[in-house]
């Protein structure tokens, strides 16, 4: 009996080293800690911030400008949870931004000084409730001088209702819902092009390419981000003449996307838009594949915008079409800005992508860069307004019109709606991602029409 | 008062009671004897209405119960003590014997307050006051005995179903208790059927008449004397060919 | 355990407190570390483990599917603020007319789930209820009530309705006090139980449901009250809650992590104590709460491996170990 | 004789309830054991303590000299210790030859299994017409005897049964006996019986224990008990 | 459309397929209720571990995905083992609720521990072997092999508990431990053995899982699959590992072949109420047959 036990036990310990050592080997992303050390700001009493800011935000009189010793942005993040992953990207654009304000740019000029900033941030865990309460936190607690959102519109959606009480301004990078910004919220900025403008694109290129192709079918899971984008595609279908041949959603949590995959390939769309996140369109394109059901284009929400959609799938993402806030290969640079007559900010794309890469050793995604994105242009709002007041730099927002590396920065002044922003189209070709919409900054031309799986699985790449 | 009826009860293929009937005065007291598996347990199952019987009527004040369910029984005035105690391991003596009066035959007509006191009254009598806010788990078997007479008792019953309740208690309780059982229903008019199967010299003094089961059938009844001398009786108790 | 008056007032006590800091930090700011939503987590997770104390603590039964009575309270109050908003109506008529619809939905789905269900037990009614509680999750997806998955969001209708400081009012202080109320109501209802006949039978399904049944108790209709009030209190709690979050998803109402939280609050404090709730879910919302900050990312991780280490070591909860080892404790703990 | 078992001062309940007081039971090594007493006088614990089922709370239980107080039961019955449980406890969807094969599980009564299993066949010849029928669709006598013949598939040396006659009609119940007799002519064992049925128990025992309240109150040989017959009356019938 | 209902007979394969390996995925939840009367409530975990045993071993090493197969077993054979003395053997006595409690713990330190390990990242991988063709559809190899596994594995573990000694003696402890105690069984040992044994199918159901949807796999894609599981383990009957498959393959037809249906009745959201469907049978089935399809 002594002996058999050891062996169970000697087994166990073998087998977990077997884990162990898989986990060691894998190349995982650097060690995600905070940089900064967690510490509150300090101040004389009648210096603090929370002077400035009171709860009754109609008090328009900023007392003069009392420069803290470093300017704090709070925030939480899924860093665990359904939206982990997302969550965990956009951590590591933060990084990037207080490096590029703190070393590259020399601080936050208010007041005549250089004001370092330093980011204060906790786990949501996905979750709305901790979104809430940890919200509140930030502002109270640990005093953080403003706020940038979290990500996913339902986490969102839970946060700003805590940020409009304490009448404090709200970066939202990370809620693409159209519906942010139509609750009335006086504090919210929206950076990113919301969600129903986020895949309409993909029709103008459509069109551009071959007015032949009319053919529509969308496939969607019905969260409120998909629901909202695909009523932009199918408004946007109406406007430019397509045809919807195909429409319908699955819910959360679908693994199987059979019986939909068969009755599309009985439809024979010349399209196919799918509205998806990361698992599911990863899992909607390999069964695309095995179910050959081949369109002339195919463009999938989300996934593929990651890299690890291509490590996933190898060559079965070829030629796949996407949308993206923003691309590594986007150049809105200077020269964008110079063309629209306004002003350009903050790194330029080639500047944020080397040093992301330097500090993490991997390319930016758009969570990263739009994370990071919405710290330098708070960056900005406060150098324009001079001040830490909430309500000086909510209006310095609502005048700001400038481009920053993630494109350019325009709100609607009453709701905060973003409609200087646009996203990009980009394609999956031999392995790396281009944009090829839209044409005044794509990096290379449309592969069109897409390969077959047939073809990708016969190792053909879509080489233009 | 209680009238069963011919009545049949199958388990599978074993037939637990067969074609029973018997009939309880309003303050009779009634002793049910018999072997392990002859049929007791399952005839008081029947007449409380923990099962519904296969074939014949249940009869109480003249009233066709046989479909009505257990808890109705009990607030008719149907009261049993379990052979094997069934304590309420982790609330107070006081409180189990609390809820015997609160869902008795007062049912709806008094309060908390009443049924602690009437709780405190019948603990008095079975001599458990002093261990009332004891959890009932920590008592023993003849202390938990006691309890389930006290709770039987608190529930202001008209017929008192006694399920072997003086089974392993010591020989000096014993008759101390079937007294004091005969005390309260004499003062009360409480009719009593108790399951008997070995302590007969309680019976002998208690009853005022016996009937035996065995195998499921009635096979004797009348006096105690008389029924306890019926030769029968050794043969069904200790076997056949008992013959030294 | 009988209620004495000390019980009442040390429990009563407890909740002022928490109610009372709650108050001060509205009144002068956070206190150190304590901010008012914090509080209000706590509060939260207080009345969840207090309204759910009376069905799972009281009766034994355990009821995976508890957050469809959350759910349908936050779609109640959500739907009638949207439709007062909608016809026009002032927004005093919508939180009423939403409080009316989160009883009745509650009590209705109580009391079917509970005449049906509630004949089974152990496992089975578990997994009844999980079905229930999917079942209704995919039923407003798949019908598109409420909106669907679209999700039901109600901030907008909230700030028409009240203004940007009335909504601002209504998501912070006025839900949290709506938060604290429930705990306080499911309370006071637990104490009111627990002196009554309905407390007595409740206490005896628990400890033998049989026997109770031969004494006189009509166990299936005392089950169902529990339930009943249970569920209804839980969809009280989920309409306070719905200011807060002033958007509802069906993936997020319905996820079954609030019922695992529910029975963990339970269990953690000891089941069917009227502390075990307070004391559980004072140390659990603070270890989310503070965990977040100190580890973030990693809170689960050190959560689970406590939980798994309390379950092991002190089945009855920490109340329940406390009065058990510790019996001078049982004269103010209930 | 050696003594196959031997129970000194044993004490054990459930949870809180102390049952057991302090029994003495000794079993010579060939011999037949009577337990009796009436209901509740703990007859059933003692096996169950016995057999391991329940701690011992205090006293010392000794099989062939070899001290088993602590083992878990598994090991006993590697040792030759087995019982055939109240409510016979067969594994009702099994198969009668399930059931049989099941009793042979330890290795020691596995390598004989073939041999049993002609023995068990030998004493039970309904058992073998019923082989691949589901135990819990025999009668109450059949049960019964699979439920004596699997305790004997384990080879026991000691073997305890828990009231066999219970629920049985009296013909059976004497059949039940008469195999019994037969085992012990067949099979070098020693028996311990609970009976219900105090004619068959003490037909069939060579020394019997009374118990009552968990107590031993009275031992002797068979010829001794059955001279005081009338204390046993007056503890079954409470005189 | 017609021609949907024409093509009904695909979806009823497709559905047993996918069936297949939902009832082997709920054969171990099923077998550890059965013996130890123990709900796993963190069930999925396991689920997730195989997968990611599969995921690792074919891109690192490209190992052939079927063959990870017994390195996931054997991951969950450890596990179970841990599971078992860590959080269940002092609580076989313990109420219900705290095995509920427990086995919920266990499954979020695994979720979390292999969030540490791993990262939050979905990781997915590619892995084709051409299709059959049923009606004219594509039937992908790799969909069709993990069902048969499945099957196969179904059939030996029906093997190992109806002709062997050790099934015996699993089948026993479920129907009466005492009974089995005093036939000389180590009824702990069988309970670790269970226990050992229903997670090791799990994981392995779970690298079937991973070849067949081959789908983003993360820490926390066990939650898919943990109230599935509970919903087939009921339909089948708590405690029977046959009903469960059985459960299993009812339903993946229902899930699939019910979709089309729905579309045809013009229901908006034809895959939500499939999924509505499915739970709305359990209750039924709850309500008229409480032990489920095949308890007892």
């Amino acid at each position: 009996m002594v002996e058999r036990s050891w062996l169970i036990l000697g087994g166990i310990v073998v087998i977990l080293l077997i884990l162990v050592g898989i986990g060691y080997y894998t190349t995982r992303p650097p060690e995600v800690t905070p940089t900064t050390p967690a510490s509150t700001p300090t101040g004389t009493p009648t210096q603090t911030p929370m002077e400035v800011r009171t709860p009754t935000p109609t008090e328009t009189i900023a007392p003069p400008v009392a420069v803290p010793d470093r300017i704090v942005i709070g925030f939480t993040l899924p860093l665990s949870g359904a939206f982990s992953k997302e969550g965990q990207l956009a951590l590591k654009g933060a990084l990037a931004a207080v490096k590029w304000v703190n070393e590259v740019y020399g601080g936050v000029k208010i007041g005549g000084k250089r004001v370092p900033i330093e980011i204060k941030y906790y786990d949501d865990e996905s979750k709305r409730d901790l979104v809430i309460s940890l919200y509140e936190r930030l502002i109270t607690v640990d005093k953080v001088h403003f706020l940038v959102g979290t990500y996913t519109s339902t986490l969102v959606m839970a946060a700003a209702p805590v940020a409009e009480k304490y009448g404090m301004v709200f970066v939202n990078w990370g809620g693409a819902s159209d519906l942010i910004n139509k609750q009335g919220y006086k504090y919210v900025v929206t950076t990113w092009t919301q969600a129903s403008r986020y895949m309409a694109p993909v029709l103008d290129l459509i069109s551009s390419l071959d007015p032949t192709a009319k053919r529509v079918a969308l496939i969607w899971k019905s969260d409120e981000f998909n629901r909202i984008v695909m009523e932009g595609v199918r408004s946007r279908a109406q406007t430019l003449g397509f045809t919807i041949v195909y429409d319908k959603s699955f819910p959360i949590g679908t693994l199987d996307f059979t019986p939909l995959l068969v009755e599309l390939a009985v439809v024979k769309p010349d399209i196919i838009v799918t509205g998806t996140h990361f698992a599911d369109g990863l899992a909607i394109t390999k069964q695309l594949a095995d179910m050959g059901v081949n369109a002339k284009l195919i463009a999938v929400n989300v996934a593929p915008s990651v890299p690890d959609y291509y490590k996933s799938l190898g060559a079965l993402a070829e030629g796949i079409v996407f949308p993206s806030e923003w691309e590594p290969g986007v150049w809105w640079g200077p020269d964008y800005a110079k063309k629209l007559g306004v002003e350009f900010f903050g790194p330029t794309p080639q500047e944020f992508h080397v040093m992301f890469l330097a500090m993490h050793g991997e390319e930016p995604t758009e969570y990263s860069a739009s994370l990071a994105n919405a710290i330098i242009l708070l960056v900005k709002a406060i150098e324009v307004a001079q001040s830490l007041d909430q309500k000086a730099v909510r209006e310095a927002f609502s005048k700001l019109d400038i481009v920053t590396f993630f494109g350019r920065f325009k709100i609607d002044p009453e709701t905060g709606f973003q409609i200087g922003h646009q996203s990009v189209i980009g394609q999956w070709q031999d392995g790396r991602k281009v944009i090829i919409w839209p044409p005044d900054i794509a990096t290379g031309k449309p592969y069109y029409p897409v390969l077959t799986w047939e073809e990708k699985k016969a190792g053909r790449r879509a080489i233009p | 008062m209680l009238e069963v009826l011919n009545v049949t009860k199958r388990f599978g293929g074993l037939v637990a009671l067969k074609n029973v009937s018997l009939k309880i005065e309003r303050g009779e007291r009634v002793a049910i004897v018999g072997p392990n598996g002859s049929g007791k347990t399952t005839l008081f199952n029947v007449i409380n209405g923990v099962y519904k019987p296969d074939e014949g009527r249940v009869l109480f004040e003249g009233v066709d119960i046989t479909d009505l369910p257990a808890y109705r029984r009990a607030h008719l005035g149907i009261a049993r003590a379990f052979q094997i105690p069934r304590p309420f391991p982790n609330i107070t003596v006081r409180e189990s014997a609390a809820i015997g009066a609160l869902f008795g035959s007062y049912y709806g007509r008094i309060g908390v307050r009443e049924a602690l006191e009437i709780a405190d009254e019948k603990l008095k009598l079975v001599n458990l006051y002093d261990k009332r806010f004891e959890l009932t788990g920590r008592l023993t078997v003849p202390e938990l005995k006691l309890l389930e007479l006290a709770r039987a008792l608190a529930s202001k019953p008209k017929l008192l179903l006694l399920d072997e309740i003086v089974a392993g208690m010591p020989p000096a309780m014993v008759d101390h208790l079937m007294l004091l059982v005969r005390r309260v229903a004499d003062e009360e008019g409480i009719a009593i059927a108790t399951l008997v199967e070995h302590v007969m010299r309680a019976v002998v003094r208690f009853a005022d008449r016996v009937i035996v089961l065995h195998l499921g059938s009635k096979i004797l009844e009348g006096g105690p004397e008389e029924v306890l001398r019926n030769p029968l009786m050794e043969e069904i108790y200790l076997g056949r060919r008992w013959s030294p | 355990m009988t209620l004495s008056r000390t019980h009442i007032l040390a429990l009563l006590t407890l909740y002022a407190i928490i109610l009372g800091l709650r108050i001060l930090v509205e009144v002068v700011g956070p206190l150190g570390p304590i901010t008012g939503q914090l509080l209000t987590l706590l509060a939260f997770y207080i009345a969840l483990g207090q309204a759910f104390n009376i069905f799972l603590g009281m009766t034994g039964y355990v009821d995976f599917g508890y957050v469809a009575f959350m759910a349908l309270g936050m779609y109640g109050m959500a739907s009638g603020v949207v439709r007062a908003y909608e016809a026009g109506l002032p927004g005093y008529y919508g939180i009423v007319f939403g409080l009316i619809q989160t009883i009745t939905l509650t009590s209705l789905l109580a009391l079917i789930v509970g005449g049906i269900a509630l004949r089974l037990r152990g496992a089975y009614f578990a997994i009844a209820t999980i079905s229930v509680n999917e079942g209704l999750r995919y039923l407003v997806e798949g019908l598109d009530i409420w909106e669907g998955s679209r999700g039901l969001i109600v901030s907008g209708p909230l700030i028409r309705l009240f203004g940007s400081e009335g909504f601002s009012l209504l998501a912070t202080i006025i839900s949290d006090i709506m938060v604290f109320s429930v705990a306080l109501l499911a309370l006071v209802i637990s104490i009111v139980f627990l002196n009554t006949r309905i407390g007595y039978a409740l206490k005896a399904i628990r400890e033998d449901e049989d026997a109770a049944r031969v004494m006189g108790v009509n166990t299936t209709m005392y089950k169902v009250l529990a339930f009943t009030t249970s569920g209804i209190l839980g969809g009280l709690l989920g309409a306070a809650w719905s200011f807060k979050v002033a958007s509802i998803y069906p993936p997020d109402a319905f996820n079954i992590l609030y019922t695992i939280e529910a029975i963990i609050l339970v269990m953690l404090g000891g089941a069917g104590t009227l502390a075990g709730p307070i004391v559980s879910g004072t140390l659990y919302g603070s270890l989310k709460y503070f965990l977040a900050g100190i580890l973030p990312g990693f809170q689960l991780l050190v959560f689970a491996p406590i939980l798994v280490a309390v379950i092991v070591v002190a089945p009855e909860g920490i109340v329940g170990a406390l009065r058990a080892y510790i019996p001078a404790t049982r004269r103010f703990i209930a | 004789m050696s003594l196959a078992l031997e129970v000194r001062g044993v004490e054990s309940g459930y949870g809180k309830i102390q049952v057991l007081w302090g029994v003495d039971v000794t079993l010579k090594e060939g011999s037949m054991v009577a337990v009796l007493g009436p209901n509740g006088a703990g007859k059933t614990t003692l096996l169950r303590t016995i057999m391991g089922i329940i701690r011992a709370w205090r006293g010392s239980v000794m099989m062939y000299g070899l001290d088993i107080t602590s083992m878990p039961s598994h090991r006993r019955v590697e040792l030759g210790l087995t019982m055939v449980p109240e409510g016979r406890r067969l594994f009702p969807d099994l198969t009668v030859r399930e059931n049989l094969e099941l009793g042979a599980y330890t290795r020691r009564a596995r390598e004989r299994i073939g041999e049993t299993l002609e023995l068990v066949f030998n004493l039970f010849p309904r058992l073998k017409e019923r082989l691949h029928q589901k135990a819990g669709s025999l009668s109450g006598g059949e049960q019964q005897m699979l439920a004596i013949a699997r305790a004997l598939m384990t080879r026991p040396k000691v073997l305890m049964l828990d009231e066999p006659s219970q629920g049985l009609a009296p013909k059976i119940a004497w059949e039940v006996a008469e195999a019994l007799d037969k085992i012990r002519r067949e099979v070098d064992i020693s028996v311990i019986l609970v009976e219900q049925n105090v004619a068959l128990a003490l037909e069939k025992a060579d020394y019997v224990y009374l118990l009552e309240q968990g107590r031993v109150v009275l031992e002797g040989f068979r010829e001794e008990v059955l001279a005081r017959k009338l204390d046993i009356v007056r503890s079954y019938l409470g005189y | 459309m017609a021609d949907i209902t024409s093509i009904l007979p695909y979806y009823i394969i497709s559905g047993l397929l996918v069936g297949s390996i939902y009832g082997l995925a709920t054969i171990g939840l099923t077998l550890i209720f059965g013996v130890l009367r123990v709900v796993n409530v963190g069930h999925g975990a396991y689920i997730m571990i195989g997968m990611y045993v599969t995921f690792w071993l074919f891109t690192l090493y490209s190992l052939n995905p079927f063959i990870t197969l017994i390195p996931a077993f054997l991951v969950g054979l450890a596990l179970g083992m841990l599971l078992f003395y860590v959080a269940l053997k002092r609580l076989l006595r313990a109420p219900e609720l705290s095995t509920l409690i427990s086995t919920f713990g266990f499954g979020v330190i695994l979720e979390e521990l292999a969030k540490v390990l791993w990262g939050a990242d979905y990781r997915g991988f590619v892995y084709s072997l051409g299709s059959l063709y049923f009606q004219g559809i594509p039937l992908p190899l790799v969909r069709v092999w993990p069902a048969v596994i499945a099957l196969g594995l179904v059939i030996a573990l029906y093997v190992l508990l109806y002709r062997t000694r050790l099934g015996v003696a699993v089948r026993a402890v479920t129907q009466d431990p005492e009974g089995a105690m005093v036939c000389g069984v180590d009824v702990e040992r069988v309970y670790f053995l269970t226990v050992a044994l229903g997670i090791g199918l799990t994981t392995a159901s779970g690298a079937l899982l991973a070849i067949y949807f081959q789908q983003g796999i993360n820490p926390y894609i066990g939650h898919l699959y943990t109230l599935r599981a509970f919903v087939i383990a009921v339909l089948g009957g708590l405690g029977s590992p046959i009903g469960a498959f059985i459960g299993g393959l009812i339903v993946g037809v229902i899930e699939q072949a019910s979709v089309p249906l729905f579309t045809m009745l013009g229901a908006p959201n034809p895959f939500g109420l499939s999924v509505f469907l499915t739970f709305t049978l359990i209750l039924v089935i709850l309500l008229l047959r409480p032990q489920g399809l095949l308890g007892r």
